[in-house]
């Protein structure tokens, strides 16, 4: 056991930790990165499209945050939206300047793109692999700057003071534990701690996410007492590949790939989906038109449709798109200059995480999120394609500068318990939370305050856990993961019902009790995945529970969450923010407000479409 | 200015030795084969008719700056291939210098002979 | 489907005394949950096609692990397999201490390079239908094992981190103006940008075995600076000196084992030739 | 703890089924340059042989022109000289970043061309006694 002090700790090293400890270290603060992968490894490499900044003459930052609020379906708050397509420019010059391989003009400036959604082509990439470019980039600059990296370090909970009012409670830092030798650490950290988690795809049973995205540092800051917002609002990509989850990119479609189904019909025309746009239509709607062919019987093996891109001649193709060929061949072993490429919607991305506010605060002081595993709001209902890597620089670099203690101006969202405009209304069928009798969060709150006594004390508290599973002789994890997967895949995919996602509340609350059972069999200290991925499962089970929980609440139709038996969007009772608290294990679900009103105009919902 | 000469490090000067010898030697080693296998056969070889061919200036200056080539390429070539081993330290100057004598007495060796081949004294 | 799963030899015997008794009593109960336990995978292949993979295992700590052993796992084939799926099935169906890096199943983490019927390849990447039956698995050659198919990859980082692997230039414009570069320098550097850091690389030059050569990929990563117009003439002199030295491009053999296993078509030997020419240009011109 | 298994050289060299052909490449490139070298140096000894005069020297190189074994081992001197002149033609142009998509033909090719030479020139080399 070794104890490390650092002003500020950032934990996880995809892009969202990398700006923020970059931004940290230059406002002078001594950070240090603890991550559970190499930072190269991280999720963020493999972002395809690109980084949505008003970069040129004839954009306007404005424009860029009204197309977000629209396709936000207006669940995106103005503060933290204007906040994102003011800075994002700055932001992504930045990276220009630290030598990041953009795509150019003839003129030698940065190239950008069109992409669904936007009212201008303002989507910065790099190539096919803007998000590759974008995590090496960074890493390299911590690099150059020296800031200590403590990699493969898994972190499996916050150190945080135990006052019954999350409001009242601080963060002091986090226990990691280091895969490769099986010993805890404890780190202290004076400034804050920044989560940079990454999503929490593992949910689902097909997903377009790494095997890491188990969204530990959302379930780490719930279990502390942050709120967990909007979390029912999960994005499913219609084309990604059936054996792999890999992502087969909407420019197949773009050039004129076409959907069949089993019966050989386009059927995104002959079914009247999308009678206009066909193919080209928005992610959520071909996803469902997709999973309705499948359910009607008229799928592949695999609950697939067809992508055929062959009709594009093989010249347009290995032009175009040889990187689809590549995907498609090495992951699906299909080669799509000959055969169809089987196609089915996957979860792609959690518009909802840990509430934080505009500078990445959330309502513990000292704990700080940012990236795909926080909820500032940007997103709403809905991502835009190309918003996410521009989120993972704004607010990363603001997290990292406000923990280090600078000035970033008063935040206008309100965060915490005190935010509640009013109480969920719901009932679950079956009872929600720990399944035991859980202590405080950490108990450091009785002894004396001290930093270093409540990261021990809570380090104490990890190493029982670690001993627990360790000694237990119990069921595999990934029995319960499975299941967990299953049933979240079933019930809470693209198409929700009441009856679906009561049963899967059922079904976690099942894996719950089930995961009082787990063990881990690896009886080795060095580099015991099994423990690790046994530990990851537990915060899958919370996170389905909030996300499942809010499903089943809001009966309305919004952005990416569609109920049966509710088809509209309804402002009247719905244009709010779902949150999430443990609530000390017993989950308290409420809501608060959405702010409209921007820097110098209200954004007034309107229909969305496209 | 004077700094680039230095860092103009041993590598760089020997890779490039080894490749401009290297192309030296296509030429004059094909030529050697040529000359002392299929037009004279070995076993026909005499001191009389090497003494004829070593007489004339260019073919003497050709063979000489052979030896030179071949010497230095394949000497170096063992070096390299014994730092690429991993050879370092006092074992590696010992090698260094063991091969750079050699290499000198071969030479000198050669061009005695040489010399003793167009019929020229030792003094 | 659930009845795919083949209920006998699924491990070699030969350590069954060595495995703690509660483990082989968990596997057995597991392995009855999965037979009963209504499967929803989806698959309509009705053929019972399992592939056979070997797998190098060792463990430090555990009895019976200390001396590498090769394990045999027997996991059903489906069409679009790839080596990882195949892993992670018979990790999460036999053995759950089977250990290997994996993350994003789609060739960009890096982190599952492994050595492949006597390849250096990405699992995630390889069809088992493109390989010899059985299939071979170990971790990759010429880097310690600290586990299984997990190897020890400080050696290569540290090869990275001597290039200095990051954009040097302070001087660069303010604000929103952006540094030029050609289309045609960004096409140049475009194949060297692509490394995912994954060491196949490295694991297959004998040159960089044992040694302290640089390798393949760190130079390739000074490549990407070098060629870089972006970066200033004085930065170019000095990494230019550092791929010179001692370990530096002068190691390289031209081998070409590391163009041949890049998993991103990275043409390294073409770099780092390059570099050697780069290199005896710009000292030849002072001459 | 942070024990870790070392699988040393010998399994490395063990690996030489495995190897592609530029190690193959490499590997001969590396036999036939010591060969040569070697060669030389025996070349030069030989040679020296004039310094003690005409009968010596004629001699000398008659009498081992006269064994077959000389013989044969010309013949192999011929296909090492030229396999490492071909293969280094070939590592010329890698040097100079020509060809190295064919890398592996070139060297099929120097193989190939080194076999042909080398039973060509056996009459040139067996006959004449
Ligand atoms: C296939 C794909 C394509 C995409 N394309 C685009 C696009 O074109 N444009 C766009 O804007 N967005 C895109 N996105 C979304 C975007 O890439 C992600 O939302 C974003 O990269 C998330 O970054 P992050 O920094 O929050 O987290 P990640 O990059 O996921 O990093 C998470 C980090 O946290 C660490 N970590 C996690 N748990 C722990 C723990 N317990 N202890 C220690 N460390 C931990 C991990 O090691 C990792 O370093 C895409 C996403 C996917 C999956
Ligand atoms: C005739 C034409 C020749 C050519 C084109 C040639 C080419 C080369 C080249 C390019 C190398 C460098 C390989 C590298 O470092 O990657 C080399 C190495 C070498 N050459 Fe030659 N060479 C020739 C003749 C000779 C001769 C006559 C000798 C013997 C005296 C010789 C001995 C060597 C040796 C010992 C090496 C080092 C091998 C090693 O790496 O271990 N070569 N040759
Ligand atoms: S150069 Fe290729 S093989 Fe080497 S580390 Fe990079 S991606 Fe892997
Ligand atoms: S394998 Fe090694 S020797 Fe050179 S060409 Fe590649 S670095
Ligand atoms: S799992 Fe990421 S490269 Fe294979």
């Amino acid at each position: 056991m070794t104890l490390y002090e650092h002003d500020v700790i950032v934990v996880g090293a995809g892009g969202a930790g990398l700006r923020a400890a970059i931004a940290a270290h230059e406002s002078g603060a001594d950070v240090a990165m603890v991550t559970k992968l190499h930072p190269v490894r991280s999720h963020t490499g493999a972002a395809e499209g690109g980084i949505n900044a008003a970069l040129k003459d004839g954009d306007d930052w404005h424009d860029h945050a009204y197309d977000t609020m629209k396709g936000s379906d207006y669940l995106g708050d103005a503060p933290a939206v204007e906040t994102l397509c003011k800075d994002s420019p700055q932001e992504t010059m930045q990276l220009e300047h630290w030598g990041m391989a953009f795509s150019r003009e003839e003129d030698g400036r940065v190239s950008q793109r069109p992409f669904g959604g936007l009212s201008f082509p303002r989507t910065t990439y790099a190539g096919a692999e803007t998000g590759h470019h974008l995590l090496h980039t960074m890493y390299e600059q911590v690099v150059k700057r020296g800031i200590q990296v403590y990699d493969e370090q898994y972190v499996m909970e916050l150190a945080v003071t135990d006052e019954p009012d999350p409001e009242d409670r601080t963060c002091y830092g986090c226990i990691g534990y280091d895969i490769k030798t099986g010993e805890l650490n404890g780190f202290i950290a004076s400034g804050g701690v920044v989560l940079a988690t990454g999503g929490p795809g593992q949910m689902f049973a097909h997903t377009t996410n790494a095997v890491a995205q188990t969204g530990d540092g959302q379930a780490m800051a719930y279990r502390a007492g942050v709120p967990l917002q909007d979390m029912e609002f999960v994005q499913f990509h219609p084309t990604t590949l059936p054996s792999t989850g890999v992502l087969i990119s909407e420019g197949v479609r773009g050039e004129g790939g076409i959907l069949y189904n089993s019966e050989g019909e386009r059927f995104m025309f002959e079914y009247g989906y999308a009678n206009n746009d066909g193919e080209l239509a928005s992610r959520d709607v071909v996803a469902r038109a997709e999973v309705t062919e499948v359910n009607a019987g008229r799928g592949f093996e695999n609950d697939a449709v067809h992508l055929d891109m062959r009709h594009l001649g093989e010249e347009r193709i290995t032009d175009r798109l040889e990187n689809i060929i590549h995907l498609a061949t090495d992951f699906e072993g299909v080669n799509p200059l000959e055969e169809p490429m089987p196609v089915k919607p996957g979860q792609h991305y959690e518009m909802g995480g840990i509430e934080t506010d505009e500078n990445g605060e959330t309502c513990i002081s000292g704990l700080y999120a940012a990236g795909e595993c926080a909820c500032v709001s940007v997103h709403g209902a809905n991502r835009l394609g190309g918003n996410a890597l521009p989120e993972l620089i704004v607010f990363g670099a603001r997290a990292g500068r406000h923990a280090a203690g600078e000035d970033t101006g008063t935040p206008q969202i309100e965060t915490g318990p005190s935010a509640r405009i009013e109480d969920g209304d719901v009932e679950p069928p079956v009872e929600l939370g720990a399944v035991e009798s859980t202590s405080p969060v950490a108990d450091g709150g009785t002894a004396d305050d001290s930093p270093r006594s409540v990261v021990e004390q809570t380090l104490e508290q990890e190493r029982d856990r670690v001993d627990r599973l360790m000694e237990t002789d119990g069921i595999n994890h990934a029995d319960v993961r499975s299941d967990l997967q299953e049933t979240m895949t079933a019930n809470v995919n693209v198409f929700r019902n009441e009856d679906g996602l009561k049963q899967a509340l059922r079904d976690i609350r099942d894996c719950r009790e089930r995961y009082q059972e787990v063990g881990v069999s690896d009886p080795s200290r060095t580099y015991n995945t099994d423990l690790i991925q046994t530990i990851e499962t537990r915060n899958l089970i919370d996170q389905a529970e909030v996300l499942t929980l809010g499903a089943l609440a809001r009966t309305e139709f919004r952005g990416a969450h569609w109920r049966q038996g509710y088809q509209e969007r309804d402002d009247e009772e719905w244009l709010k923010h779902t949150m999430v608290a443990w609530n000390n294990g017993d989950p308290d679900l409420y809501y608060t407000d959405v702010l409209l009103e921007g820097e110098d105009k209200r954004y007034e919902p309107k229909i969305r479409s496209y | 200015m004077a700094e680039h000469y230095s860092s103009f490090s041993s590598e760089d000067t020997r890779w490039l030795l080894q490749r401009v010898t290297a192309v030296f030697l296509v030429g004059v080693l094909a030529f050697h084969f040529m000359l002392l296998h299929f037009v004279h056969h070995a076993a026909e070889i005499t001191l009389a008719g090497t003494t004829a061919r070593m007489s004339q200036p260019g073919y003497f200056v050709t063979m000489v700056l052979f030896l030179i080539a071949a010497t230095f390429h394949g000497v170096n070539g063992v070096y390299n291939a014994l730092v690429n081993q991993g050879i370092s330290g006092t074992p590696r100057t010992v090698i260094k210098y063991g091969l750079t004598i050699a290499s000198v007495l071969l030479i000198a060796q050669g061009i005695r002979v040489a010399w003793v081949m167009t019929g020229g004294n030792l003094i | 489907m659930s009845t795919n799963v083949p209920d006998t030899d699924t491990e070699t015997h030969a350590d069954t005394d060595a495995q703690p008794a509660p483990q082989q009593r968990r596997l057995a109960k597991k392995r009855e949950r999965r037979e009963h336990s209504p499967q929803s995978e989806t698959s309509g292949d009705t053929d019972q096609e399992t592939v056979e993979l070997k797998v190098f295992r060792y463990d430090p700590e555990v009895e019976g692990k200390r001396e590498p052993r090769f394990d045999d796992f027997h996991v059903p084939f489906t069409k679009g397999m790839t080596v990882l799926d195949a892993l992670i099935y018979a990790r999460d169906t036999f053995d759950s201490s089977l250990t290997f890096r994996h993350s994003c199943r789609q060739a960009i983490c890096g982190s599952d390079a492994l050595f492949i019927n006597g390849a250096q390849r990405l699992g995630c990447q390889t069809q088992l239908s493109d390989l010899e039956w059985p299939v071979r698995i170990e971790p990759l050659p010429h880097q310690e094992v600290v586990k299984d198919l997990v190897v020890d990859m400080e050696h290569f980082y540290e090869q990275m981190d001597a290039v200095d692997p990051f954009f040097k230039d302070e001087d660069v414009p303010d604000g929103l103006e952006e540094q030029r570069q050609d289309r045609e320098n960004r096409e140049k550097i475009k194949m060297s940008t692509r490394c995912i850091w994954c060491g196949a690389c490295m694991s297959s030059c004998n040159i960089a075995a044992g040694g302290n050569y640089l390798g393949p990929a760190a130079i390739n990563k000074a490549y990407r600076f070098v060629m870089d117009e972006r970066e200033d003439g004085d930065v170019t002199q000095e990494r230019l000196e550092t791929i010179e030295a001692e370990e530096g491009v002068w190691r390289c053999q031209t081998q070409f084992s590391c163009t041949e296993v890049c998993p991103k078509d990275i043409p390294l030997t073409e770099h780092i030739q390059e570099l050697k020419r780069e290199a005896v240009k710009n000292n030849l011109k002072f001459w | 703890m942070s024990q870790s298994y070392d699988r040393g050289h010998i399994e490395s060299f063990g690996r030489w089924t495995e190897f592609s052909a530029g190690m193959w490449a490499w590997v001969l490139h590396k036999f036939t340059g010591w060969v040569l070298i070697g060669y030389l140096f025996t070349h030069i000894a030989v040679l020296s042989t004039a310094i003690q005069g005409e009968t010596m020297y004629n001699g000398t190189l008659q009498g081992l022109e006269s064994l077959l074994i000389v013989r044969f081992m010309e013949v192999g001197l011929l296909a090492v000289a030229v396999f490492h002149i071909l293969n280094g033609l070939r590592l010329l142009f890698v040097d100079l970043g020509l060809g190295l998509d064919a890398q592996d033909k070139s060297f099929y090719a120097s193989l190939v061309v080194t076999g042909a030479i080398a039973i060509g020139s056996i009459p040139t080399f067996l006959g004449g006694f």
